[in-house]
């Protein structure tokens, strides 16, 4: 019905069958900055996330990665409505929830959990664990024994049903974690959001967590929405990975797709800088990119990346070519199964010399 | 043969808390060598923040410490406080984990830099001034004469980190100690700053201890590598030591907890249960209760680290034939697995 | 020893033993009223005084102020009057004497006509500096009617022919009064519309003193004069010589020994000449008088205790009397003088259930007035008051026990002899004593909440009532606004603890006739509280609601008294007394309350102001080695 | 930053307009009485009433007389600009009075100030790095007294003790700096001390605990590892940063301060804004009441002001647009 035309190249792997789950189109989001003495003008606007598309298909965990800024928590907080997007569109389950009322959110808010990072900071120190996992079946009156199947909850993602009344200074950071996963999936929804929510466990632990939300998602058939950092993380849960940069979407393609033949030069840049461990010998031609993420209040012009573009200067002799500086390269297909936004992609098993310092 | 810089024998650090006396560090051994860099790794808790804090002589007073910590052949612990504050920021230097909270918000980074000049040099402010641009250009900060004189929220990430690493580098220290020094930072800025420091060790040839959670950069910098677990080393070798024929189970567990750039694993073997209490560890081997290969003597005696048949000391009791051939089926195990 | 300082002694003596008899009526405080050691008193220092707040009702403009400390000060040290009084405590302060007049007048005419003679060589002080004439009294007779200057007890000389109080329009000094004639500079002659017996003791109320019009003309705005008072008496308000009267109004600056809300200063007046005076009426021993503001009463106090001030105008706390009364050197230092004040419970009489004359008189034999007493600090705070009238102002007669037509055993009320008066009203249909009807179950009673004392009574005045069955709700306002609220005739308040009433000058017609007599009923600002007297006209605009038709009036008995004078005119208002109290009942009256004033071991001469219930200044004399 | 300061002094005034309108309606909605009817005497005419509240210009409906009180306020009155009117009972303009008493006010405050800073900040900073010693316990428990005694109480037992038993300070009361300098510092030496000492305690629990919070900062390490001095660290990286609140603690509560110390000025008996106000209120007097609120307002909101300015010096990190 509203499944309009989809303008993102159709990216699948076996995970990706049917319709969508969530489609975002064209999704933008605009922070204003304000100033004014008494009247508050809009002078300039954090481009935060900026005209980004692409879809989840249901069963299918799609990663998202970037630094810091690019805009990938923001994209997350849109998909949940936890922000109102400045323009776009965002249809889940076939409907377009992009305007809907917080009263008419209300049923898709059971479909649509959150998993944070800080898993301490997410819970409310003055609840048992057993209220924490409950409160959703309270908020949204669901019938039935809510002290059972929060046991039952507990003991699926393995937390000691017994310390149902004990608090979360109570529990280690793994499993305060579990506690804020169970009680994302308290009311069974079909997308859950991982906002890094690895990233502040011991690596120990982390595996524990990632195993945990694996099984989950075939038991229960979960859509995941990763978004991580860790480029070792989200290779390994993801199917399909969405790479951002200053806000635009820069490619995307199935996991082992984009780390063995990335196209774009940022995340060749990305995956190189990445230490090997020991797998590698010493990496000698990492990428260093130069200086640092430009403002997104005052983003460059046309592709957002090429002021630090090796490739560009490659291709350009020392000079970033014209179209990279004054025109946003569409995201378009490189290859079967796989979009990037960029004027000069790389070939696939070109390897990018390392750039000097400047 | 390289010059050890910092020998550090049977260091124990204990804190008295009302719940009982936290070990801490519970009798490490290493030394660093002049231009040789030593990757420290464990999760937190396992003391290895603990151990160069107390080498810098930065922990609160009510830790007992025992031990000896020989830099430059004078033992710490017997110096008095102000020969050990001026050893403090000119033989060695620190950088810490969030470059957002390590340096002074309200005074300006250069002034910051000169400060530790003038607290170990006789010398005038603008001659400090100059020393701490000269650094910071040599950091990789472009500008540096304007930079210095902003503060630090004016810095990216990767910046104020640079400026730490200058602040800990201007007096051509022997030794520096990276305490997760890229643990906050994205990865590109990473890349950025381990190819900085590398940079420095070998422009300084200084002695350089990493302190990571990180295998990955452990692997791609150092020389030797010491695990730790629950306040004592489980191993201590070189970087291909530890890296290729790990000895220790918790070292195993580690490698193959850690998901990787390179392959996909269809399934991550964690290390089960949690980190031990460090006020009630568990008998003999800390690690044994999380251990998958702990037998009789595990929960007896406490394994100390030595040489136990392979090339590089380990604290583990499994003979050195089962650790070889547990290791060999473990790698063998993943080898097989579909890329 | 000078014939002057002999005489002084001999009326110390006088005086001393008039309040002895006063005070033993009562049996109160038994503090003494006039103290004084004739080796002692000398002339000079200053006499230092503290106050709470001024509390000027008309920021000190003699036309305006009503305020009975104000007229201690103009009375006995800023402004003279044709007549005044002794300045001493006791009925014999309450006697006129001639101060600008050279004597006290017969009236002629039928008791319409009064002519006065000035005397010689009286001046305003400085920068004035001119003698006095008959024109400046006339002056401010002229703002008495004035309409802007705000003249607050003009009503009082209504009865000058022509004389329209506050009322006529235009500068005071082109006012016309036909009533008052100065046909001479030293002459002034008043004609009445009737005869009015008490007329000349509202001839020595200070808004009749001289006033220059050169000065005052520039403040004929309610108040505005307050900062300016040129001096006709002994002092003056510091700073005075140097107000500029030469560039016109806008060259005048407030005198800067008044500052109202920090103090004011009296200094000696160079133009007053003692042989114009009297030492009975003004002795002048001290060289200066300073009233200071300091808002914390303990503080106020502690000073008169540590001889750091000489006296105070403050109200003494129960726990600083009893203090006082318990330590012999405290003791000799307090002063305690009749009031010439009666403090009441006054019910409405066009509100049920006291629209009912026996549930009134119930109400006066159930109160325990010596719980109420109890709540004031004891005897020493006044005698129990058992009819409208405190005795000082009707010659000393009747006195509490001579005249006690709701007497009970000790004051302290007697339910037996309520239940019976209840028993006869319509509001006890079983006659069982009690209040049984629903007007009775909830009846608002209007109290203070500021301050502790009516906070104290309120239980008293609750657990009475409910012991005829009338459950008081207390309503507690601040003093002010709960003024203001039993003043305004459509609240329609029911009962009140709130209200005393003291007298203007000492004859009972300020008493009883503005009290009771229904010309005074105002709908706002009124004081007759009772309504006694209401008219069904009144009643309509002042927007009463309630059964007027059975208030009674007194005015047939009060009228009949006012042409009177002398011992005639005394009885009849005794006999007033006693009508209001029986046949009308509109109080249940509790005490006659003293005035308690403490002075300073430096304090070598006192005496008390009997007119004004205040310091007589003019009589104070210090020694200034004894000051802090 | 001029026009954040520009902005902010215009929200000064609108700060300003809506107390004094709450103000206005409090006076015109409560049922307390009519200030011409007290002006009026004991037995006040109908006509005299009227008169009075001509006068006073309360024959206006309230919303009138409050815009002419903001007319004046802006514009100016009679007695020129700022205009406060006239006060009901005294009839003297009550800006003079207003001037003068704030000028006591303020004198008061700055010498608590002083004395409150230099007991609270060092106290503090002592009982942080004497932590969980005798003396952090003894400063700690004089904290305690200090925030739980009354100033009354307090004040009193002052007066009791030093003027009256001891007799080496004078009583209560005013006396200017002009007039006798040694008398002004000794009078005011016992409303300082009382009135800081609530303060002072207040400050030295706040130092304690925001220097306790610095020195666990990680830049304090850093300063640390720099191998600076203990003194060094503590002085100049602990307490630059846990200054900075009570920089803006002291900002505000000296603009409170400023609007009056009522209970201080009333034991003591200092003609300040605080005496003044309460007379003011049991007096019925609009014109005076509104006119301290005004002032207080305006300190409260200007040290405010000054605060923020301050802090963006204090630290960088704030920057006002």
């Amino acid at each position: 019905m509203s499944q309009t035309q989809v303008p993102e190249p159709l990216v699948t792997s076996e995970a990706t069958h049917g319709e969508p789950l969530v489609s975002v189109e064209n999704l933008t989001k605009h922070f204003p900055v304000r100033r004014g003495i008494i009247f508050q003008r809009q002078v300039a606007a954090v481009q935060a996330v900026q005209d980004v598309t692409f879809s989840i298909y249901p069963g299918e965990t799609l990663g998202l990665v970037g630094e810091s800024g690019c805009g990938k928590s923001t994209t997350a907080r849109l998909i949940a409505r936890l922000l109102n997007p400045t323009s776009g569109r965002i249809v889940f389950d076939g409907q377009d929830i992009t305007k809907l009322s917080s009263r008419r959110m209300r049923p898709f808010r059971r479909d649509i959990q959150m998993i944070f990072q800080d898993p301490y900071a997410s819970l409310n120190p003055r609840q048992s664990v057993g209220q924490i996992i409950g409160a959703p079946f309270a908020i949204h009156h669901t019938e039935g024994d809510t002290r059972k199947r929060v046991r039952d909850l507990m003991d699926r993602v393995g937390l000691n049903p017994e310390h149902y009344n004990r608090y979360p200074h109570e529990f280690s950071g793994g499993q305060r974690q579990r506690i804020g996963v169970a009680r994302a999936l308290a009311l069974r929804p079909k997308l859950i959001i991982c906002d890094e929510p690895v990233s502040a466990l011991d690596v120990s632990i982390q595996a524990q967590i990632l195993n945990l939300l694996e099984d989950l998602q075939d038991e229960f058939n979960l859509t995941y929405l990763f978004i991580s950092h860790d480029l070792g993380v989200v290779r390994h849960i993801s199917d399909r990975i969405a790479v951002m940069y200053l806000g635009h979407l820069v490619e995307l393609a199935t996991a082992d797709e984009l780390y063995e033949r990335p196209r774009h030069p940022y995340t060749a840049a990305l995956l190189s800088a990445v230490p090997k461990g020991r797998a590698g010998a010493r990496v000698t031609n990492r990428i260093v990119l130069q200086g640092d993420v430009p403002s997104p209040v005052n983003p460059p012009s046309g592709c957002p990346f090429h002021p630090r573009c090796p490739k560009a200067r490659l291709v350009g002799n020392g000079e970033v070519p014209e179209n990279c500086r004054n025109e946003l390269p569409p995201l378009g297909e490189v290859e079967t199964n796989h979009v990037a936004a960029c004027w000069y992609p790389l070939e696939p098993g070109e390897e990018l010399e390392r750039m000097a310092h400047a | 043969m390289a010059e050890t810089l910092l020998e550090v024998k049977d260091l124990k650090v204990q804190f008295d808390t009302p719940d009982g006396v936290v070990k801490a560090v519970d009798g490490v051994s290493f030394t660093v060598e002049r231009g040789q860099t030593l990757g420290v790794v464990g999760e937190s808790g396992s003391g290895k923040s603990v151990t160069f804090m107390t080498v810098m002589g930065l922990i609160a007073g009510n830790a007992r410490i025992s031990g000896e910590i020989i830099f430059e052949g004078r033992d710490l612990l017997k110096l008095p406080p102000a020969e050990v504050r001026a050893i403090r920021g000119d033989g060695m230097g620190m950088v810490f984990q969030d470059p957002m909270t390590s340096l002074h918000p309200m005074y300006r980074v250069g002034d910051q830099i000169v400060e530790a000049i003038r607290a170990h040099r006789d010398i005038d402010r603008k001659e400090a001034w100059d020393m701490a641009v000269e650094m910071l250009r040599k950091v990789g900060l472009p500008r540096p004469e304007e930079r210095a004189k902003d503060y630090p929220h004016e810095y990216s990430g990767g910046m104020r980190q640079r400026a730490m690493i200058a602040m800990a580098m201007v007096l051509n220290p022997d030794l520096l100690i990276a305490d997760e020094p890229t643990t906050a930072l994205d990865v590109t800025v990473q890349a950025q700053i381990l190819e900085l420091m590398e940079q420095l060790k070998s422009e300084y040839n200084c002695g350089v201890v990493l302190i990571t959670h990180d295998l990955g950069v452990v692997a791609d910098v150092s020389q030797k590598v010491m695990v730790m677990y629950a306040g004592r080393a489980a191993e201590y070798g070189t970087r291909d030591q530890v890296f290729n024929t790990p000895l220790h189970p918790y070292t195993w567990g580690l490698l193959e907890s850690i998901p990787t750039v390179e392959r996909r694993v269809e399934r991550l073997v964690p290390i089960e249960g949690t980190p031990p209490s460090l006020i009630n560890p568990p008998r003999g081997c800390a690690f044994h209760p999380r251990c998958p290969h702990r037998f009789e003597p595990c929960d007896g005696e406490r394994p100390e680290l030595e040489m136990r048949g392979g090339d590089h000391p380990d604290a583990c009791y499994l003979a050195i034939e089962d650790k070889r051939r547990l290791w060999a089926e473990r790698e063998q195990r993943r080898q097989k697995e579909p890329a | 020893m000078s014939k002057k300082r002999y005489l002084g002694l001999g009326a110390l003596v006088l005086v001393f033993a008039l309040i002895a008899a006063a005070c033993g009526g009562g049996g109160g405080g038994g503090g003494t009223s006039a103290q004084g050691n004739a080796g002692n008193v000398k002339k000079g220092g200053t006499f230092r005084v503290a106050t709470e707040d001024f509390g000027f009702t008309g920021a000190f403009d003699p036309t305006d102020e009503y305020l009975g400390e104000a007229w201690g000060m103009y009375t006995n040290m800023l402004v003279r009057t044709l007549l005044t009084y002794k300045h001493t405590a006791g009925p014999a302060g309450n006697v006129l004497v001639p101060d600008l007049a050279t004597s006290v007048p017969q009236p002629t005419d039928g008791g319409k006509t009064y002519t006065f003679h000035l005397k010689n060589g009286i001046k305003f002080g400085p920068p004035v500096n001119r003698e006095i004439t008959s024109k400046d009294i006339l002056y401010a007779f002229q703002r008495i009617a004035c309409k802007t200057c705000g003249a607050e007890y003009g009503f009082y000389y209504s009865v000058i022919k022509g004389l329209k109080p506050g009322a006529m329009p235009g500068d005071p000094g082109k006012i016309k009064i036909p009533g008052i004639e100065t046909p001479d500079d030293k002459t002034i002659v008043f004609h009445l519309t009737q005869p009015t017996g008490d007329f000349l003791y509202r001839l020595a109320m200070p808004a009749t003193g001289p006033i220059p019009q050169e000065v005052a003309h520039c403040f004929t705005k309610a108040g505005d004069y307050g900062r300016y008072v040129i001096s006709s008496g002994p002092y003056m308000i510091a700073g005075s010589d140097k107000l500029n009267i030469k560039n016109g109004c806008s060259g005048m600056k407030p005198i800067s020994g008044y500052q109202p809300s920090k103090e004011l200063d009296f200094v000696r007046n160079p133009n007053y000449d003692p042989s114009t005076d009297s030492p009975d009426v003004r002795a002048n021993y001290v060289d200066g008088v300073t009233i200071t503001i300091d808002t914390n009463t303990k503080d106020i106090w502690n000073k008169v205790q540590q001889n750091a001030l000489d006296g105070e105008i403050s109200h003494i706390q129960p726990d600083t009397l009893a203090q006082y009364q318990s330590n012999p050197d405290l003791k000799k230092n307090l002063h305690i003088n009749s009031g010439d004040r009666t403090w009441y419970i006054t019910m409405n009489l066009t509100q049920p259930p006291f629209d009912d004359i026996h549930v009134r008189k119930a109400m006066n034999y159930v109160i325990d007035k010596q719980a109420l007493r109890k709540a004031w600090g004891g005897p020493a705070s006044g005698d129990i008051a058992t009819h409208i009238m405190p005795p000082t102002m009707t010659g000393g007669h009747p006195t509490a026990a001579e005249y006690d037509p709701y007497k009970t055993p000790n004051d302290q009320g007697d339910v037996q002899k309520a239940m019976a008066e209840m028993k006869q009203s319509k509001y006890d249909t079983n006659h069982d004593g009690k209040c049984d009807a629903s007007v009775c179950k909830r009846v608002l009673f209007l109290n203070r909440g500021d301050n502790p004392t009516w906070t104290n009574m309120e239980p008293t005045v609750v657990a009475d009532a409910k012991k005829i069955g009338i459950n008081l709700v207390p309503r507690e306002l601040a003093t002010s606004a709960a003024y203001t609220t039993l003043q305004t005739v459509n609240k329609n308040i029911p009962i009140s603890l709130v209200p005393g009433w003291g007298k203007d000058y000492p004859d009972p017609y300020t008493f009883v006739y503005t009290l009771f007599h229904s010309s005074s009923i105002l709908c706002q600002g009124n004081v007759n509280y009772s309504l006694v007297g209401l008219t069904p006209s009144q009643a309509k605009e002042c927007g009463v609601k309630g059964d007027i038709s059975n208030v009674p009036s007194a005015d047939k008995e009060l009228d009949k008294c006012e042409p009177l004078t002398g011992d005639q005119r005394t009885q009849c208002w005794v006999a007033a007394d006693k009508f209001i109290m029986e046949d009308i009942v509109p109080w249940v009256p509790y005490l006659w309350s003293s005035v308690i004033q403490a002075t300073s071991d430096a304090v070598t001469n006192f005496d008390f102001d009997q007119f004004s219930g205040t310091w007589a200044y003019s009589k104070i004399a210090v020694d200034p080695s004894k000051q802090q | 930053m001029t026009r954040y300061v520009i902005r902010r002094l215009l929200y000064v005034i609108l700060v300003i307009l809506v107390i004094t309108f709450i103000s206005y309606v409090v006076f015109f909605l409560m049922p307390s009485g009519n200030p011409a009817v007290q002006f009026a005497g004991k037995s006040p005419t109908k006509a005299l009433i009227h008169q009075i509240e001509k006068q006073f210009g309360l024959n206006h409906p309230w919303y009138v007389q409050y815009g002419i009180f903001v007319k004046h306020l802006f514009l100016g009155d009679q007695y020129g600009w700022p205009g406060f009117g006239e006060s009901y009972n005294t009839r003297e303009p009550v800006k003079n009075e207003l001037f003068s008493r704030a000028w006591v006010t303020f004198q008061l405050a700055v010498g608590a100030a002083v004395v409150w800073l230099a007991m609270g900040i060092p106290i503090g900073i002592v009982s942080a790095l004497r932590r969980r010693t005798l003396i952090d316990r003894a400063s700690m428990g004089f904290a305690l007294f200090g925030v739980s005694a009354p100033v009354f109480v307090l004040g009193l037992l002052s007066l009791w003790i030093f003027w009256q038993h001891l007799r080496i300070l004078p009583g209560t009361g005013y006396t200017s700096f002009s007039s006798n300098p040694a008398e002004w510092f000794l009078q005011f030496l016992q409303p300082w001390v009382v009135l800081s000492l609530l303060f002072a305690a207040f400050y030295a629990r706040m130092v304690r605990g925001n220097l306790l919070e610095t020195m666990s900062e990680d830049y304090i390490r850093t300063a640390r590892a720099k191998g600076l001095p203990e003194r060094r660290v503590v002085f100049k990286h602990g307490l630059r940063a846990s200054l900075t609140p009570v920089v803006t603690m002291f900002g505000m509560d000296f603009g409170l301060l400023l609007g009056g110390a009522i209970i201080t000025e009333t034991v003591f008996n200092l003609p300040g804004l605080g005496t003044y106000v309460v007379q003011a209120v049991n007096d019925q007097n609009l014109p005076a009441v509104v006119g301290v609120v005004v002032l207080a307002a305006f300190f409260v909101a200007f040290f405010n002001l000054v605060v923020d300015i301050l802090y963006a010096y204090l630290d960088p990190r704030v920057r006002y647009s």
